[in-house]
């Protein structure tokens, strides 16, 4: 069944796969990266992955509801770009305070 | 083995090399840049979905846009920051224990679907050969009808938000916000 | 006609008078007028119960209503009340007007008289609640004003003191919310169908229009000739029949169906455990910290001594009549054979806390610590009595919860009157005072002699029958035989306190400036120094509504142990 | 005129209560009216007591009123209180009360300027209504009740004058304190430590009483001859007594005899308390620091009494290894006490101790059994010794009075020619006790040695070891004559001889006439002719065995076998004649060492108290044979004060106690704490990495191992 894995762009497989892992270097990017800038990467990296998956399970699972799921997708990519244009305000807010973005510096929250 | 394929290999290999990057470069602008060019690839595989319009605007948004706001970030905070991005072994350790355990939950489930696959549960799908000329269920018309139906409120509300999110991002980055 | 919705009396009371102690700008007087008027108007309604339960004399609940929220859970609202929490909302209507009387504290006055008020809500709560869910949520809910009265309005060592009474009460707290949810879960999903003792269904039952008959809202079945079930005819069942009766039980939380499940719980086997023991010794663990027995009362003395006095008052006046009411309540009505095979365990537990407090008292030199010992003492003569599980045994440890309530509330009262004056609480620095402040003597000697358990006193009639019972049940004879030496102790410690303090010449010249019982003060006393002679001369006054419901328990321990 | 006995009894019950509830709230005020009031209430209640007592001394029925007091449904259980008047109670009641009216009527003149005056017509009062409680209590448990109360009652009498120091810290005390002032614990000698000392030393017999009372209680509660009602009813607990209800329960292995003695000893620990048989005898002593008037009532005629009379009364449930324990208590009492009492200086001590050694005559006369006439003796005496010890108690009173408080004998002397009514009064009363024929001790004090001798043959014929009742009827003898030493000794330093301190003694004078009145009268009632109609011990039909004879005629049948007339005769008359030596022995004795040596060495004791060997026995006997030392370095400061300690900075505050355990071991919970902190390193980065490791791992182990 490697061959279906394997198989072209008229499987569902490949595109999940692929999804698994960015999602998963998301994830790494993310609990590596002490600098916000790459934090958010991280997270840009999941939200794509999810569109993948979402945008495939549409196409090949439910092929009558395809347009819902790309259009989930619009919202996604919408919602990060909002997110991505607020993250990046606060680091800039962030760094005229601090004059820095490390993530480890910011604690204030942990009571130190 | 037919053209599409050909084609899909390497544009897969482009998008997963460029989230490597991201994830693994030292260097933040490095990072940003081989972000943008894993966007590129998922626009390339948006295409193979047949989610044109997603795809184009996966160009637009991501790669025109969030990308140039990371390289912004990345630009002022990489002076201060110089090469102090050195991520401590423990974060590491943690990183990829959690980045395998996450491949190897969601990776198992692709493993099902496509045994599922193999089982001939396949959903009917239109033959990548013969796209052309065939008038897609997803044209940009059809998502527009579906904008403005079912999904009307969460996109007035997805509106809001993005004003919402606009003012907010003037107002903390206001000279004197401080 | 009074139904059970006057009931919600004490719990809307002093919520109300919470939400207007708070909201009310800060004067002392105002807030202490509203606590006053509550406890008044909680003191009435309870008085009304009292001649309910008196004039109807009956084992059953005098008012009881049942109303199923959250039914898919099994969670009811379900309160009543029947001679033993009539007793105790009396008790507590009463300590709490003589809190409210005392001087309050300075200083956050609002916050304090809310928090008092929150205090009593929980703890009327606790009285009324039926359903475990609402019994676990009212204790609770009097433990956090506990922490925040002791803990803000406290002495230099409040922090501590509160901590450590949060921690002891919350760990027996998380033990019965363990073995409660354990309980719920051991019931059968689709219910189950038990058999009912007779005699309770005679004091408990309700007549449904058709005549058939309901015990605690469940309809009572009896076998007919061929052993199929039928509904069982009030009538039958009045005229004193026999035959063998049933209720369907479903899962959920209601204390009187745990009750009734008590010959289920009594085989239950868990991973090859009988569940009984375990889980009596869980909600023995969470009560008898608030009792508190031997090994679990060393929050005590550090809440008693930290404490303000009219917190003070409280804590030994009611709070910790609320351990002996959930063991009279919860505990061994649904264990009573795992009960009885433990009765003389529970009995030396008893007993070892009378003779130690008695030690211990003896030892003090701080006269509020002095008398936190003498409760635990005191109240472990309750513990005793519930140990023997018998008829007296359990009428005197619900006796001696009111007497040592009295007795207690008053001599907190009399060591607050003498700390107000000399603004210290050694023994050794008082002296004379019987020629100083006589009236303050005179209660001093009286509250004494009711702790000593003098006849003619209340003290005397709840150690009596938990004597009388400890040595009916073969189990308790010995441990009743060493814990009458507790009258000995008692007698020692108190009265020597008393020798020192009020007795011999004035030591303290100063303290011929002291002034004797102010009249707040002694509104506060009288009335508790007037009971407690009352009580010992006619405890009928109290055993009548005691009396049946101890009775009452007594015969379903008796039963679901014979079952065996 | 007849009145219902009663009717009587309440009124003798609850005026004096009335009286004590009101002086409790205004005492000070209406002091000197409250007297009047509580002489006149204290007349009423003796006259209606004493016409009741008549009634039903005529019509000889048993009256019996109660109402429940205390019930536990399920059980049948219904403690009862209430009257139960038999010759016994009722003559009992009657003698306390009048004894009550007499002793105020003197207290008047004694007190009449006492800054507390009020207060002790209330406790007085008090005192009589709890008394009277128990005299006529229907059931053990009432006994019990107005048992505690009566030392309530005695607890304000002897604290009477609560404010004075410690004899230590006394300068009035350390001034007039002789040298020979030995054995006192002065640091706890004083009214305030007496009445602690005092009700706590009872309450070691109270516990014995409450545990007896339990076990009856339980062992008749479940007894299957039970109807119901009270247990403890002196009819319902000697009907199961009777019928064997103690064969059918067992308790730590003892069962039918065994539990009834161990019940019946129980309950005579009670009585040991407030009697203050030996060992618990030391609190009575110290008792002698209240008004002694109040003594005269309380530590006399009446409470002390109180441990005989419920002896009596449980008498059917007293088996014969009980009696022997009884016995013995008592010989041991009478004779510690007499020997004591020998070398007492303090006037009142020579009363307490002399009153305890009466008491375990009492004892010891009770022990001997009914069949050997114990009973009769031992209640006799009871009465007999009420009055006269009342009178010399009394007497003691004048004499205190008119000496402005001084209390050693060696300081009097001569006062005869001072208050020569007392004197005669108290010699009276000397005589009396002493047992010289014509006077009532020698009728009943030798029924007592005449029972004990008795139950020796009685023993010996029924195979019981003649031991176990011949040392108490020897001990019993040798008090005879110690008793006459120090009797006599006592009246004769005080009122014979020269005058030792003039400037003292000439002031002394007799008191005013009621009390003079009331001395002679009870004087008058120490003959023996009042007692008996003759002056033959063995001459019965006298009105007064008359009235014991109902109650013993029921023991007699129940318990034992009475002796042949014969033997009974013998003993009686052999009894009579060692007594009357030994009384004129010890009378001798004292003569011849107080009165006439005193010229011939200056002072005799002096050298008693001076010279070897003798003044080691004088150190033994004034230091109380060391029981109140040995007492006070266990109990006192050994068990109470260091034991207290102990258990406290055990139980919290010391260097190693639970508390402190139980915060060492909760502070493990730190290092859980410590543990946890390790995932809050603040780092959201590590957050997202440690949930999504813990969300998707646990996915992945779901997944790769689900089929």
């Amino acid at each position: 069944m490697i061959d279906l894995v394997l198989a072209g762009p008229d499987r569902l497989a490949p595109y999940l796969l692929l999804a698994a892992a960015l999602f998963s270097l998301g994830v790494f990017a993310c609990v590596t990266r002490r600098n916000a800038v790459g934090y958010l990467m991280g997270i840009e990296l999941m939200l794509n992955a999810a569109n993948l998956n979402m945008v495939a399970y549409g196409r090949f699972r439910t092929e009558l509801l395809a347009g819902h799921a790309q259009v989930a997708t619009l919202f996604v990519i919408a919602l990060a770009a909002a997110e991505a244009a607020v993250a990046l305000a606060l680091v800039y807010a962030i760094f005229r305070n601090i004059r820095d973005v490390d993530l480890d510096k910011i604690r204030s929250l942990n009571g130190e | 083995m037919n053209v599409a394929t050909l084609i899909f290999w390497p544009v897969v290999a482009v998008t997963l090399a460029g989230a490597a990057g991201a994830a693994f470069a030292r260097n933040l602008v490095y990072a940003a840049l081989s972000l943008g060019a894993s966007l590129v690839g998922m626009a390339g595989l948006y295409f193979f979905l047949q989610a044109e319009y997603v795809a184009v605007i996966q160009m637009i948004v991501y790669v025109g846009g969030i990308l140039i706001l990371i390289l912004f970030g990345v630009m002022f905070s990489r002076d201060i920051l110089g090469t102090s991005t050195e991520p401590s072994i423990g974060s590491r350790i943690l990183g990829g224990l959690a980045s395998l355990a996450t491949l190897a939950a969601m990776g198992r489930i692709a493993w099902n679907i496509a045994g599922t696959e193999s089982l001939g549960l396949r959903a009917q799908r239109i033959p990548t050969a013969d796209w052309v000329g065939q008038i897609s269920s997803t044209s940009a018309s059809h998502l527009g009808d579906l904008l403005m139906g079912p999904w009307l409120a969460p996109f007035l509300v997805v509106a809001v938000l993005l004003t919402v999110v606009l003012v907010a991002a003037l107002g903390l980055v206001r000279k004197d916000a401080q | 006609m009074i139904d059970a919705s006057i009931l919600s009396v004490f719990l809307v009371l002093p919520v109300l008078g919470a939400v207007l102690a708070w909201i009310l700008p800060a004067r002392p007087n105002a807030q202490k007028t509203i606590s006053v008027t509550v406890s008044l108007g909680l003191l009435a309604a309870s008085v009304l119960l009292a001649i309910l339960a008196v004039s109807a004399q009956k084992a059953g609940f005098v008012l009881r209503e049942r109303i199923p929220v959250l039914s898919d859970w099994g969670i009811a609202w379900h309160v009543g009340v029947d001679g033993l929490s009539i007793a105790m909302l009396f008790l507590s209507a009463l300590v709490q007007f003589c809190a409210s009387v005392v001087a309050a504290p300075n200083g956050r006055v609002r916050a304090y008289h809310s928090l008092v008020q929150l205090l009593f809500v929980g703890v009327n709560g606790t009285f009324l609640a039926l359903d475990m869910v609402f019994f676990y949520v009212f204790w609770e809910v009097m433990l956090i004003p506990m922490f925040f009265l002791i803990a803000i309005w406290g002495g230099d060592d409040r922090k501590r003191a509160a901590v450590k009474f949060f921690l002891y009460t919350m760990g027996g707290s998380m033990a019965m919310l363990l073995a409660m949810l354990v309980l719920h879960f051991q019931i059968p999903e689709t219910g189950m169908t038990v058999a009912v003792r007779n005699a309770e269904v005679r004091e408990q039952m309700t007549v449904g229009s058709q005549g058939e008959t309901y015990l605690y809202d469940l309809p009572v079945l009896a076998s007919d000739s061929l052993g199929k079930p039928v509904v069982a005819a009030a009538s039958d069942i009045a005229s004193g029949s026999n035959r063998p009766l049933f209720v369907p039980v479903e899962r959920n939380f209601d204390l009187l169906h745990w009750k009734l499940l008590a010959p289920y719980w009594a085989d239950l086997q868990i991973l090859g455990f009988a569940l009984a023991p375990v889980a009596l010794a869980f909600f023995f663990v969470a009560f008898a910290v608030k009792v508190p027995s031997f090994p679990l009362h060393l929050w005590l003395p550090h809440a008693h001594v930290q404490a303000p006095t009219a917190i003070s008052v409280v804590l030994a006046g009611i709070l910790l009549k609320l351990g002996v009411y959930g063991l009279l309540r919860v505990a061994w009505p649904l264990f009573p054979a795992a009960a009885l095979d433990g009765a003389n365990l529970f009995a030396w537990i008893g007993v070892i806390s009378i003779v130690w407090g008695g030690f211990a008292a003896l030892g003090q030199s701080d006269l509020k610590r002095l008398v936190a010992y003498s409760s635990i003492s005191h109240m472990g003569f309750c513990v005793l009595g519930i140990a023997s599980a018998t008829s007296q045994g359990i009428a005197g440890a619900a006796f001696q919860c009111v007497s040592h309530g009295l007795s207690a509330s008053l001599l907190f009262l009399l060591v607050g009157v003498v700390y107000d004056r000399a603004h210290h609480r050694r023994v050794d620095g008082f002296g004379g005072l019987a020629q100083i402040m006589p009236k303050f003597s005179a209660i001093f000697l009286l509250s004494a002699m009711v702790g000593a358990g003098l006849p003619g006193l209340a003290g005397f009639v709840g150690e009596l029958s938990s004597l009388l019972g400890a040595w009916v049940n073969p189990a308790t004879r010995v441990a009743g035989l060493v814990a009458a030496s507790g009258v000995i102790l008692s007698a020692a410690y108190l009265l020597w306190t008393v020798k020192r303090v009020i007795y011999g010449t004035v030591k303290h010249p100063e303290q011929r400036a002291f002034s004797d019982l102010n009249t707040a003060e002694m509104a506060a006393l009288a009335p508790l120094a007037a009971l407690s002679i009352l009580l010992g001369v006619w405890p009928g006054l109290l055993q009548a509504a005691l009396g049946p419901v101890s009775a009452s328990l007594a015969g379903h321990i008796a039963w679901v142990a014979g079952l065996r | 005129m007849n009145v219902n006995p009663a009717t009587s009894a309440l009124i003798g019950l609850f005026l004096p209560l009335a009286v004590s509830v009101l002086g409790a709230f205004t005492w000070r005020r209406l002091g000197k009216t409250l007297d009047l009031l509580s002489v006149g209430v204290a007349l009423v209640g003796a006259v209606a007591t004493g016409i009741g007592a008549w009634t039903l001394g005529q019509s000889g029925t048993v009256v019996s009123v109660s109402f429940p007091w205390l019930w536990f449904p399920g059980t049948g259980i219904a403690f009862e209180l209430g009257l139960h008047l038999d010759a016994l109670s009722a003559m009992m009641l009657f003698v306390v009360q009048a004894l009550g009216f007499l002793v105020l009527v003197f207290s008047r003149w004694y007190l009449h300027d006492d800054r507390f005056y009020g207060r002790f017509f209330a406790s007085f009062s008090f005192f009589v209504f709890a008394m009277s409680g128990v005299v006529v209590a229907p059931g053990l448990l009432q006994a019990f009740i107005c048992w505690e109360l009566v030392g309530l009652g005695s607890y304000f009498l002897i604290g009477y004058w609560h404010d004075k120091p410690e004899a230590s810290e006394d300068p009035e005390y350390q001034a007039g304190k002789p040298w020979y002032a030995t054995g006192l614990i002065e640091s706890k000698l004083s009214p305030s430590s007496a009445q602690f000392k005092a009700f706590v030393v009872n309450r070691v017999g109270d516990f014995g009483f409450l545990s007896g009372l339990a076990l009856c209680a339980w062992v008749v509660g479940t007894w299957s001859g039970f109807q119901g009602g009270d247990p403890l009813a002196w009819k319902t607990l000697f009907g199961a007594v009777a019928d064997g209800a103690f064969a059918q329960a067992s308790f730590l292995g003892w069962s039918g005899m065994a539990l009834l003695t161990l019940a019946g000893l129980l309950v005579f620990l009670g009585a040991m308390g407030k009697s203050a048989q030996f060992p618990l005898h030391v609190w009575l002593p110290d008792a002698m620091q209240g008004p002694t008037t109040a003594s005269a009532i309380i530590h006399a005629a009446t409470m002390v009494a109180a441990g005989v009379f419920l002896t009596a009364r449980i008498y059917p449930m007293l088996t014969p290894e009980a009696l022997v324990a009884i016995q013995w208590v008592g010989g041991i009492t009478a004779f510690v006490a007499a020997t004591i009492a020998c070398v007492q200086w303090d006037f009142k001590a020579v009363l307490a101790y002399s009153t305890i050694s009466q008491l375990g005559y009492m004892m010891l006369g009770l022990g001997a059994g009914a069949a050997a006439g114990g009973y009769a003796a031992g209640v006799s005496h009871l009465f007999t010794h009420a009055v006269f010890k009342c009178m010399l108690f009394l007497g003691a009173a004048a004499v205190i009075h008119g000496l402005h408080g001084v209390q050693d004998l060696n300081r009097m002397g001569g006062l005869a020619k001072k208050m020569p009514l007392t004197a005669i009064a108290t010699g009276i009363g000397t005589l009396a006790i002493l047992g010289v024929p014509g006077f009532s001790a020698f009728w009943s004090k030798d029924m007592i040695l005449a029972a004990a001798n008795a139950k020796v043959a009685i023993a010996a014929s029924s195979g019981m070891p003649v031991w176990s009742s011949m040392v108490p009827w020897i001990l019993g003898l040798g008090t005879a004559g110690l008793t006459a030493f120090y009797m006599s000794r006592q009246w004769f330093l005080a009122f014979l001889g020269k005058p030792r301190d003039h400037h003292l003694v000439d002031h002394a004078h007799d008191p005013d006439k009621p009390s003079v009145a009331v001395l002679l009268l009870l004087a008058l009632l120490s003959f023996q002719f009042v007692w008996t109609g003759s002056v033959n011990p063995a001459q019965a039909g006298s009105w007064f065995s008359g009235l014991l004879a109902a109650p013993v005629a029921g023991l007699n049948a129940s318990l034992g076998h009475a002796l042949p007339e014969g033997v009974l005769h013998h003993i009686h008359l052999s009894t009579m004649l060692s007594s009357v030596a030994l009384v004129a022995l010890g009378v001798a004795a004292a003569w011849l060492l107080y009165l006439n040596l005193a010229s011939v060495r200056h002072r005799t004791a002096e050298w008693l108290r001076r010279d070897v060997p003798t003044n080691l026995v004088w150190k033994f006997l004034a230091n109380l044979w060391f029981i109140d030392k040995a007492y006070d370095f266990l109990f006192v400061e050994g068990l109470g004060r260091r034991g207290g300690k102990a258990v406290a900075k055990t139980d919290m505050g010391g260097t190693i106690s639970l508390d402190r355990a139980i915060d060492q071991a909760a502070g493990l919970s730190g290092w859980a704490g410590r543990f946890a902190n390790l995932f809050q390193s603040g780092r959201s980065g590590a957050y997202a990495g440690w949930t999504s490791l813990a969300v998707f791992g646990a996915l992945a182990l779901v997944l790769l191992y689900s089929k």
